[in-house]
């Protein structure tokens, strides 16, 4: 066992930071947020030039072939960062589900993607998933060249500014449901994006799947092998969510440290009293603890063990957990300043209670664990 | 020892809940059930104000003289819980709750004459100027001077968290008017008009992006030496009066039942990721259990404390305020399992008073992510929770 | 509404709390917990001597008529002084499920025990019943003069002590379960006391029921009968188990404040640290909080309103979770010395511990008002 | 980063399962599974100690030169995981891993060749005489004297939370060499024969009802200086090095690990109130998943630690010590769910090393409130969890 980053990554962790220092300091992102863009695409085209886009895609798909453990350094520097463009979405989401697909479209798209010209958005979930992958209710009728969906999928991130959109969708074939992911062009005749901007600074739709018309080349996968592209897309993506929890909590208990450390009340630093002291160590608890799990099931992933989903849905609670802990402890140990617009802590908040619910609660994942874990733990223990 | 209600009460009950049936408008009640934070917003509750005010129930802790109630403390209690749980708006409570009853018990005879009536109307609304950039809970420290100049003060210095200042017309705020003096000597109350010359009222946008709070600048701003109140150099006796009134004049325990007949109501409507209801789930019905059990606590300490108190907060409020809101906290998180998916869409337009557009998502849980946001601060404001430990370990353990 | 003691429930107060002052300090408690005897029989007869163990009993039944106010307020204070005297076996639970029994020989029985010379026990609960009332396995059978019975009951407070001993048994009549309630003789053939002392300093036994041959006149009450009367002398056991929880609280709090002031730790009082300061406020709020509960359920069940069980289990939670939790830091606040039988610290966490899961775990009793109180709040909510 | 366990580890894993199987006796095993607290009853302790210095694993940590092994630490985390696993009891540590490595590094070659063997082969037992009464957790205060007479001390004083004095021959001991010095000099680091004239040994009962710890009384006890290890005055250091010992020294995830079975085993044969087992019941597997999750985190945060330290504890270890002991506590309180009605019982005859005679109640949970209430010690020694969050605070996060 070995829990540190070799020397590329090492490298990786530098570079990635020592951009966003130079680049995403928090007034300018405040900025950016505040704009009439969605993000700064001169910021995406140099982090193509950088090659960052292509890290998590395969060599043959013009990428880089990184695995789980350097997207996990890239992702907890931009949740550090509280970084808005669209990594989550257009390369873990969109590319995470493309790239596991067979379609003749692929590497065609994952190039573009890549080089910075082409954005997605993943289209799965709705208002009832609740995290269930299995879960949703839209519909897909075949027709005679193709097939017909309609639906609505919920908070869709990314969906305003994406090029292309892979939604899913249930087809009822001999009385099964079947699921089928399609490929669509955002602009699609009968898909009607709902846009708003997010609370945690960021532009997501509900996208209203009113009678689209595909051609059967669209279909990007169905049954299992379309369950699977999900399966493994969100295993990634939760993985990812969690590494961005811990870039926000190491940032959130540093900067609280440093303002008790300088924020005099009652004539002495507010770090001296020993109430907010050992809050503040609780933070440090919480922030290691998350670590440490993150790191056990990104190794886990990797290695395609067989325990790694439980793992994921282990690492998952207990990020969004701690992660909640730590940016309420923030917020309180600041005190009003953290509730107002100007202070990066309360962004942090707004980030993780986001992140905490999207892919299901801390509940459902609980549960999901419980369930693997009787599969898993109770004849004689994991070796 | 007992629990019943007197005739009297029950009739005074059900006359409120008849007011409440017939006054409530569905504009009223909604912007009532879906407040974001312990103020309604401000055109709701001016509104419900004056519906209020015509009825004679607008400030029911005021003498009958002045416009207020003769109502006895379970009365109030029973007022207060029929209005939360009937969904009516909250009134400012700047000029009613807290100025009011220090112009009552400080002020002239010429100032109660001229400013309790014009709260009462709605033509005077009053905001808070208390806490001062770098001295949140630390009241004792605070800077902003009053320099006397003839039968004016001088007056220069900022105010921040002065909750509804940008529509507010007037100001009370606690000076020093003797820098020399020990930190809590030297301080004085006193009462500005906020279109003053040198004021200057800066909104300070919130993080669910709305606005509540503002910061005031006094710069050179002239105030004659009539707006005292209480004598110079006393303010600090006002000012901790004016805090009990402010941690003893809220009813947590009804705020915290009409937070959990929401998540009941959304708990009827949301399903789990396994298909059924929120409220046929045995993990969620039990933390909604746990919840309910401690607003029952909560509920029947506040009712204790005021019946000891006769109505008078003590130090009984300490414990008060922090039971009630970390509870409230508590239903928050609940509250944001059941909105899901829909946490990041905040549609703050859809909240305003009288809005009739349409929005995304349910109606029932539109406030709950800036309500949990706003709630942060309630933990904070007033007192913190860590200081209102501190102040019970030092009044009531001896510590 | 009204929260305050009247003059005779002030005077029942001071006078249970003056003679226990003077006559029950830990050091005797331990010596009596330690000796050969279960508890101390001059002691009841002074109580009997005293009339407390008239207290709950109708007047025509040789009592006072004392309502459950004057219990919780005599609770309170056996609690507070760690009684291990069988108040609460003899007079709540047997002596409060006789009261509701028509038996002939209610009167003379509880005449005898008010004037300290019978005891009793009620052997109900059994391993799998977990609170649950309804849910006994042990067997009553139909024979030519009478019944027999069958089976075992559970941690039988003040068995090894008992004259008598109330069983309950289900009788199969026509395929539906009867529940039956016996008035039996301890020393009745087939009726085999297993007994040991508790980890709370008291006495009790596993109640075998060997083929017990009893007479029909044996019978105390059956059907929804006895079930009535079990599901009030439990509920007003609930509430005084929360009373004398409550009284330990107190007692915890004032002793856990007084340490504090006095011992010295790295030069200065232990009192004087933030952190232990919080955490005894915590205790206190918690200590406060319980009592509100305990006052409105026990006016609740004063009122006999309909919602006085929904109350009942309400407190029963909070007043557990609180002891639990105020017992908890008065160990921590005290250090290595609360975990050795010589301080009173531990031995209050035992009794508190062991009594909040001989009815019903908390798990339980949260169960239970969640299930009523759907049944109340939902429609309209409660008047 | 890799979690893969080398070829080598495999078959050092292997090899440790095998003897596991070999030399667990039934009746060792149940004394492993039935402890009641970190120290496994004394009769078990030290038949498995026989056992293990036989194999020439006793003493994981020392040289080889010393009867140690070469375990690199991945080998010594898998002995440790897959002995609790197996439910080995836990050896007294003492000697072994308190005592040993200060002589190795401290203690003159005299001391090394004729103490070190007397420990593996349990001819002596060894207590630790830190605390004193009056002084829990501040070492520094500490009051027993040594004063110097010829070439002997002579000791007065009183040491307590001395575990199994009542069981050893021996004890090393903190005392006062130079009382007049700061109060972390002059403090010296010595051993102690128990049956020297002076020496009282009075155990403290628990609550319990079982004796694990003692007091221990010094009156007029003559030792030899040739006991001092580590130079005079010089016995802060000694210390300090021991205390990283202690709180490095133990794997709190495989301990919890074993009450998490316990629990899952006790889950499958304990009905819920609604008569289901408790494993299937949702609400108790929540709990239950809730708590094997914060066990992962534990569990890759020691492997972390035992890792980034390469076998020397540091700081971290402050942190291991609170998550452990406090998760812990957590699962104690589960347990005491499941116990249900039968915690009254405490049988402590039935959980004695060789037992073989009848009980009351499920065998599987008969030391649980033994352990629930042992265990409240756990964030009360060795450093208090609260003494932990101060180090915390100062040390990492420079407060």
């Amino acid at each position: 066992m070995n829990f540190e980053f070799n020397e590329e990554q090492k490298l990786l962790q530098h570079s990635v930071e020592a951009f966003l220092r130079d680049n995403y300091d928090f007034q300018r992102r405040q900025q950016q947020v505040e704009s009439d863009t969605p993000f700064d695409q001169d910021l995406w085209r140099q982090c193509a030039e950088l090659g960052w886009l292509g890290l998590p895609f395969s060599e043959e798909d013009g990428g880089l072939g990184a695995s789980a453990v350097e997207m996990m350094i890239v992702f907890e520097q931009l949740g550090r960062y509280l970084v808005i463009e669209p990594f989550f979405e257009t390369l873990v989401l969109f590319g995470g589900a493309l790239k596991r697909s067979r379609h003749p479209i692929r590497s065609e798209c994952l190039q573009q993607l890549i080089s910075g010209q082409l954005h997605g958005a993943l289209a799965h979930f709705e208002l009832h998933s609740r995290g269930e992958i299995g879960s949703i209710e839209s519909v897909s009728t075949t027709t005679d060249d193709g097939f017909c969906l309609k639906g609505c999928k919920t908070t869709v991130y990314n969906a305003p500014e994406a090029d292309f959109v892979i939604v899913s969708a249930l087809n009822l074939v001999r009385g099964e449901e079947l699921l089928q992911l399609f490929l669509l062009p955002a602009n699609k005749p009968g898909l009607e994006i709902e846009a708003y901007q997010t609370t945690d600074g960021r532009h997501a739709a509900e996208l209203h799947l009113n009678n689209v018309h595909v051609d059967a080349s669209c279909l990007l996968a169905e049954g299992s092998e379309a369950l699977a592209i999900l399966r493994e897309t969100y295993d990634d993506a939760l993985l990812l969510l969690c590494a961005e929890h811990q870039g926000a909590m190491e940032q959130l208990l540093r900067e609280t440290v440093e303002y008790a450390s300088e924020r005099k009340q009652f004539g002495q630093a507010i770090g001296s009293f020993q109430v907010l002291q050992h809050r503040m160590v609780d933070m440090y608890i919480a922030t290691e603890l998350a670590r440490s799990l993150l790191y056990a099931a990104t190794l886990k992933s990797v290695d395609q063990s067989p325990d790694a989903g439980l793992f994921i849905a282990a690492a998952k609670v207990k990020s969004d957990t701690c992660a909640k802990a730590v940016a309420e402890s923030a917020v309180q140990i600041h005190g009003g300043i953290a509730t107002t617009n100007e202070l990066s802590i309360g962004h942090y908040l707004k980030r993780i209670i986001v992140v905490s619910h999207l892919f299901g609660s801390t509940q459902y994942h609980q549960r999901r664990f419980g369930k693997l874990s009787r599969q898993l733990f109770a004849p004689g223990g994991m070796a | 020892m007992d629990l019943a209600l007197s005739a009297a009460d029950i009739a005074f009950r059900d006359e409120v809940r008849e007011f409440l049936k017939q006054s409530l408008t569905p504009s009223l009640k909604r912007s009532g059930d879906l407040m974001t934070s312990v103020f309604s917003n401000f055109e709701s509750a001016m509104a419900w104000q004056a519906i209020l005010a015509e009825k004679g129930w607008a400030a029911p802790d005021w003498p009958v003289e002045y416009g207020g109630t003769d109502w006895t403390v379970n009365q109030k209690i029973i007022y207060l819980k029929e209005s939360k749980r009937a969904g009516a708006p909250s009134l400012l409570p700047m000029g009613i709750q807290m100025l009011g009853p220090i112009l009552i018990r400080y002020g002239t005879e010429a100032q109660k004459h001229e400013l309790l009536p014009r709260i009462l109307s709605g033509e005077d609304v009053w905001c808070q100027g208390y806490s001062e950039p770098g001295a949140g809970s630390d009241l004792a420290s605070l800077k902003m001077r009053a320099v006397a100049d003839g039968d004016d003060y001088i007056l220069n210095g900022s105010k921040i968290w002065t909750s509804f200042a940008h529509r507010s017309n007037k100001i009370f705020c606690l000076v020093k008017t003797d820098v020399d003096s020990k930190p809590q000597a030297g301080i004085s109350f006193i009462l500005v008009d906020l279109d003053s010359a040198g004021v200057t009222v800066a909104p300070i946008v919130s993080i669910d992006g709305e606005v509540e709070q503002c910061q005031v600048f006094f710069e050179d701003v002239r105030v004659s030496k009539d707006n005292l109140v209480g004598k110079e150099n006393q303010g600090w006796e006002v000012a901790k009066c004016l805090l009990e009134f402010e941690r003893g004049g809220y009813c947590y325990y009804a705020a915290i039942e009409k937070q959990l007949a929401q998540v009941r109501r959304l708990a009827a409507e949301e399903k789990t990721a396994e298909g059924w209801f929120y409220e046929l789930d045995p993990v969620f019905s039990t933390r909604l259990a746990e919840l309910e059990i401690e607003k029952l606590a909560l509920e029947f300490t506040e009712n204790r404390v005021n019946c000891l108190a006769e109505g008078k907060p003590g130090a009984l409020t300490s414990l008060v305020k922090v039971a009630g809101t970390e509870l409230s906290q508590k239903v928050d998180a609940l509250a944001l399992e059941l909105r899901g998916t829909h946490l990041p869409l905040l549609q703050n337009e859809a909240l305003s008073y009288g809005f009739e557009g349409g929005f995304i998502g349910s109606e029932h849980g539109l406030n709950i992510m800036n309500a949990y946001l706003n709630n942060r601060a309630s933990t904070i404001y007033g007192g913190s929770a860590e200081i209102q430990r501190n102040i019970m370990a030092k009044q009531v353990l001896g510590l």
